[in-house]
């Protein structure tokens, strides 16, 4: 047992501090938000030459082959700078899913080197939050595949150069069985997004696709057996949200703290007031549980047991997820006045970690998800 | 004991709710729960104004419509029931009953029947950068030259001062003595040269308060509501004034009958267990705080100063407040998260809950947080 | 709309504060706790004489024909004296009960007059709180009925002359049709009785029926349609024991507030502390809000409407079942170690509370029941 | 990182697992969570002294194992999920620590080894009745005449007094000067004339807890530990020293896992999606508690002082046992209210859960209240 980091995790973490809160920072946030898509291309070559789009990539591929540890290393930093890029939408949960798909090197290859952007389509109006709900159906046809359903929230649509969709080749409308996945261009015929900002940041769209023909080379992976490899990206992906998360709690606790030392109300701090004191000890302590939840979690997503790993994510998205809101409407609360502002970054914190919650599953779908997977 | 209104008062409820049936424009009625565009919202309440009911707990000589407070409440419930916006509570809530009690007659000959008819709106000019919990530490001064004041300073949370034509303000008269003391309370048009507004925008996104800053501006000294340093006496009357609607009940009812219904509408949420829990113990807890509110206006209805039990509705109030929308929020998933979008979505219950969820972190805040809340009562109960 | 009490509602209340908290006292408590079924005949026999035991009668039968309302003004003292008379369990319920069911006169006046004592049984291991739920078979036999089942935790029965015993005569385990009420000799051969004493004082038993013989004038009411007095009754009883609760959560707040006046650590009274204040008033604000909840159903029980009846009485129990625990906990946290001891009456009213939690419907039962009342 | 225990440690697991399953006896596993009767509890702890295995946190000179803190933890682990109680603490965890520190040669060697293989019992003598949260504050006292010191005063919340052979008491040796200095650590035989021992029942209904009252009691100068004046520092060493086993993670794995089980059994509450959810929440909580204390365990086995993340273990430790006895309690209905019932019925999960619910109040009370945990971690965090 052991629980600390190597070498490499800490240069990468490092670097990435470095990136996150010395190069970023709060006005650089705020001026992301006034551009399209709430992305910035310069920074997204910045992520590409730091090797950081490659990191959660096979070497075969042309990536580094890194661990979701060494992927949170770099999520966590992300999250207590407020790095808009879509580290996680376009990089992480594509990443691992063509990965896992053995898709083939030149996809891959424009995801590491920066010069795509990507975006999974597989939430649906319907599917509540379980990707092996899919009604998107692709119905074969000739030497290729006709596809129509209805696309939730996909993060970062409206920047994608490909997206990746979910879409049932056969079985029932709940089976895992049966699910395709394939990539597509966005300004494919038969398409049709509706772009709008996320709270707290980012750009999703909702999308309507309509008897849209693709080849049968968009397949990615084999026909029908697209949920396995799903899953397990949504599991990278979702432990590498709680990294994130983690980093804007622990950001909040920082600058709850301060404040708490520095202003002064009936001519004392106000964080000599034994009420307030202790709530602060409160959010220290869920962020030091959440911190465990994290650092467990990035281990074992890496199982190859499917329910080892659903249940370790699963408990990790949970328990972050009251967490994160507990500690975000602490720090709110403390902060009075100024902190339901938008001047202070402590509310973007908040609007950032209440969008966590409801992101790659609620806590009550991995509750049930956790309580549905037998532990041994 | 009798829990139900009395015929009477039924016959007004019917008549109120069958009013606002019909008088409710769709675009008022903001079902994010947040004030909507000053055009919409000055158009509701001129049109109350116009019916006699906008200064809805007023005695008729100031041009209110003479209620009882059971009338009142009954009023403020059907008209959070129709889903209208609550009306701007500065001059009608506030200044309204400091004038009355404290202004002379001139002050309200001038002041009151604009407000009743909603043709003059105010804005409330009390919290400052280092005076927030600790109200009494404010430092706009305010020093007499002849016939008028020269205020000097900053406000600051002031909400909706971008829509105001007034706004009462307490300003140090006397620096010297304890910090209570020296406070007076004035009376300044907006429209006065050195009054400069600058815009607070929210975490939901919105634009409702402000910082004012006050820069040599010369307020007639008739404008001086009470006598000099009598400005924290004031603002004390005002904070333990209003009771009976504090708790915003009607308005929670409103916000989680349409979380019911948005959860009745969908297959999956109508059919989970534990989706209904939750909404069972929210409904439980608002009616805890329901029949605690009716026990406090039951006193006020009897001309008795409220009770203990009238403590906790602010606290628990703003707590469920904050419950229901956090909810909305959870329960709508991937739906709510959609940020700021066009208008024709945010009239579904889950589509506003994001910004619901954000606007409403204040309501624990304003007023005295709830800690200072605590405080006080930890005070009362002598501690 | 009126909330204050009448003048008779105010006498009774205090003729019970005197009895509960004069008369009776810890020391009484503590005494009645080593007599056999924690029952003491002398204050029946003086609750009798008071009119207590006939209050929730009709006056036709020789009660006092209270209301809710009434009998809750005695019930919040019984409380807040932690007086372990089985008054509701022997009197409100089975008065209730007997009088919905137009029983003979003979009946309620033993019960009036304090010479008889009653148990109601109508729980069973697997009816999970749902007076629907009934196993018990009585199956007509000649011009009699042979019952056979099992009930479990029937309070009082133990002290009891007569017990009451829901029996089905027709329908299915769970149908609300087909329930009769039976009056029952506790010595009758093929009766069981496994006595305990209960959480926080009081004595119940579970009862094992076994070819229990019966003839046809021990049924009380008409056959089949026991279901609906018995809900009712259920609800007066709960109602009751809310107020009960109630008194019992005064009584934690007010010992509280005297401790953290007086209780000195640090050279300064604990009730100095914030958190300790905070503390206090959150148990005070709950105390309020049950006291509301208690007059509404206390009200509400009465209508002629079993939805709204239903609804009231579910509402103030699910209330106070949270409430309660909250106040109890805290009480004992804030006394500290002498707060676990059975040395102090904080302890008691603690277990009280929290038997009150699981007796007359859970929270959880209670909030099911809530919700699937229609409101209007 | 690597969350596994070495292959090593996964041997070592499997050893203390078997020897558990072959030799904790089935009286002793109190299911309920509460110390079961003396004769049984010294018997369990006899039989793991002779196994070598009581004293299992110290080092082999002085009786113990010398395992390594990883072995200990798992040791500590295996035991909990086997059902069997915990060993007395005072002897163990609390008095062993300060002699090995503060103990001369001599105490050493006449105390030490009896600890180790069960045979003689200690309890601990620190709180008084003026003296709770506010230790130091304590006024029992302890004057020296020629070669003893006579003691006279009054303990409480003295745990076991009844089954001890003897007494660590913290006594005033100097009434004078600031209330932490003065105070000294002394070794009291508890079969010395003039102690008198009155029980205090718990609110469980059992008898773990006494008073403890000195009257000029006899003891002998050499059964003084360190210095005299000493007796805080070594209470505060104490208080510091048991990190890795203060959370009671595998106590609580066992209680939930009992109601696991309860649950699947039950018809009913095996379909309720709200009883599913409500121990998802309490598992997830405990793995969140597992692996902080796992942590912690990796740095103190790294010879690491422990980290931030420890601080809360306590807090959470107990607030965890708390809701997994409530939630045995209510989950167990009517079947978990008959009270101090016969001991064959105390083998189900929810006929033990009353008295577990009421006996774990004390969790967050003693050792420090949860309130004063805080206050502690508040000034570590420089507030």
């Amino acid at each position: 047992m052991d629980f600390s980091y190597s070498q490499e995790q800490k240069m990468l973490r490092e670097s990435a501090d470095k990136f996150a809160n010395k190069g970023y920072g709060f006005e650089r946030y705020k001026s992301t938000l006034e551009l399209p898509g709430h992305c910035d291309s310069t920074l997204w070559s910045q992520m590409a030459e730091l090797g950081w789009l490659g990191l959660p990539l096979p070497e075969e591929a042309g990536g580094l082959g890194g661990s979701a540890l060494d992927v949170s290393q770099i999520c966590e930093p992300l999250g207590s700078g407020m790095v808009l890029e879509p580290y996680i939408a376009s990089a992480v949960l594509p990443g691992r899913l063509l990965s896992l798909c053995e898709a083939d090197t030149d996809l891959l290859g424009e995801l590491a080197g920066g010069e795509a952007q990507f975006a999974v389509a597989w939430a649906e109006p319907d599917s509540r939050e379980d990707p092996a709900c899919c009604t998107t159906r692709a119905q074969a046809d000739g030497d290729g595949y006709v596809l129509s359903g209805h696309k939730q929230c996909v993060l970062n649509a409206p920047n994608a150069t490909t997206l990746i969709v979910s879409a049932r080749t056969s079985g029932g409308d709940h089976d895992a069985d049966g699910i395709s996945l394939f990539a597509i261009d966005p300004q494919s015929a038969g398409l049709a997004l509706r772009p709008y900002p996320v709270m707290g940041g980012g750009y999703a769209a909702d999308i309507r696709i309509d008897q849209l023909r693709v080849g049968a080379d968009a397949m990615i992976g084999s026909a029908g057996n697209g949920f396995a490899p799903l899953d397990a990206a949504l599991d990278h992906a979702t432990a590498a949200a709680c990294a994130q998360a983690l980093g804007a709690m622990n950001a909040l606790l920082e600058r709850t703290r301060e404040y708490l030392r520095m202003r002064k109300q009936f001519d004392k701090p106000i964080g000599s007031f034994q009420v307030l004191q202790h709530r602060l000890v409160d959010m220290f302590i869920e962020v030091e549980q959440s911190r465990s939840m994290v650092m467990m979690s990035s281990v074992r997503v890496e199982s190859a047991e499917p329910a080892v790993r659903r249940r370790a994510v699963s408990a990790a998205k949970a328990y972050l997820g009251q967490a994160s809101k507990f500690v975000a409407q602490q720090a709110v609360q403390l902060h009075g006045g100024i902190g339901v502002t938008e001047e202070l970054d402590v509310g973007h914190y908040f609007r950032q970690l209440s969008a966590f919650g409801s992101l790659y599953g609620s806590r009550e779908y991995h509750l049930r998800r956790f309580a549905a997977t037998p532990s041994e | 004991m009798n829990l139900d209104f009395s015929p009477e008062d039924q016959a007004f409820r019917a008549e109120v709710r069958a009013w606002m049936r019909d008088n409710v424009p769709q675009q008022v009625g903001p079902s994010i729960g947040i004030p909507s565009h000053k055009e919409t919202q000055f158009a509701w309440e001129r049109k109350l104004g116009a019916k006699g009911w906008l200064a809805y707990t007023w005695p008729k000589e100031y041009g209110g419509p003479g209620w009882t407070a059971t009338q009142q409440y009954i009023f403020d419930t059907e008209r959070a029931l129709a889903g209208a916006p609550p009306c701007g509570p500065f001059g009608l809530s506030m200044l309204g009953p400091v004038l009355m009690r404290y202004g002379n007659e001139a002050q309200k000959q001038r002041y009151l029947p604009p407000i009743a008819r909603g043709e003059e709106f105010w804005c409330q000019g009390y919290s400052e950068p280092g005076a927030g919990s600790d109200l009494a530490s404010l430092k706009t001064r305010a020093v007499r030259e002849e016939d008028h004041y020269i205020v000097n300073g900053q406000k600051i949370w002031t909400t909706q001062a971008h829509w105001a034509d007034f706004i009462f303000c307490l300003v140090r008269t006397n620096p010297d003595g304890p910090k209570q003391q020296g406070i007076s309370f004035l009376l300044i048009d907006m429209a006065t040269p050195g009054i400069e507004i600058r815009p607070i925008t929210t975490i939901d996104g919105h634009h409702h308060l402000n910082e004012v800053f006050l820069t040599d501006v010369r307020v007639p000294v008739e404008n001086l509501v009470g006598e000099e340093g009598e400005g924290w006496t004031i603002a004390k009357y005002l904070l333990t004034h209003e009771r009976t609607s504090i708790a915003g009940v009607a308005d929670s009812y409103y916000q989680l009958g349409r979380l019911h219904e948005a959860v009745a509408d969908d297959p999956v949420l109508s059919q989970d267990p534990v989706v209904t829990r939750r909404l069972a113990t929210l409904e439980v807890d608002l009616m805890a705080l329901e029949y605690t509110n009716l026990r406090t206006l039951d006193r006020v209805a009897k001309g008795q100063p409220p009770g203990s039990e009238s403590s906790g509705l602010k606290i628990k109030g703003t707590e469920l407040q904050q419950a229901i929308s956090e909810a909305q929020m959870e329960l709508g998933g991937l739906g709510a998260l959609p940020w700021l979008t066009a208008a024709e979505d945010v009239h579904t219950v889950f589509a506003g809950a994001t910004q619901r969820y954000n606007f409403l972190r204040a309501s624990s805040i304003y007023g005295g947080t709830n800690e200072i809340q605590k405080n006080v009562l930890a005070k009362l109960l002598q501690l």
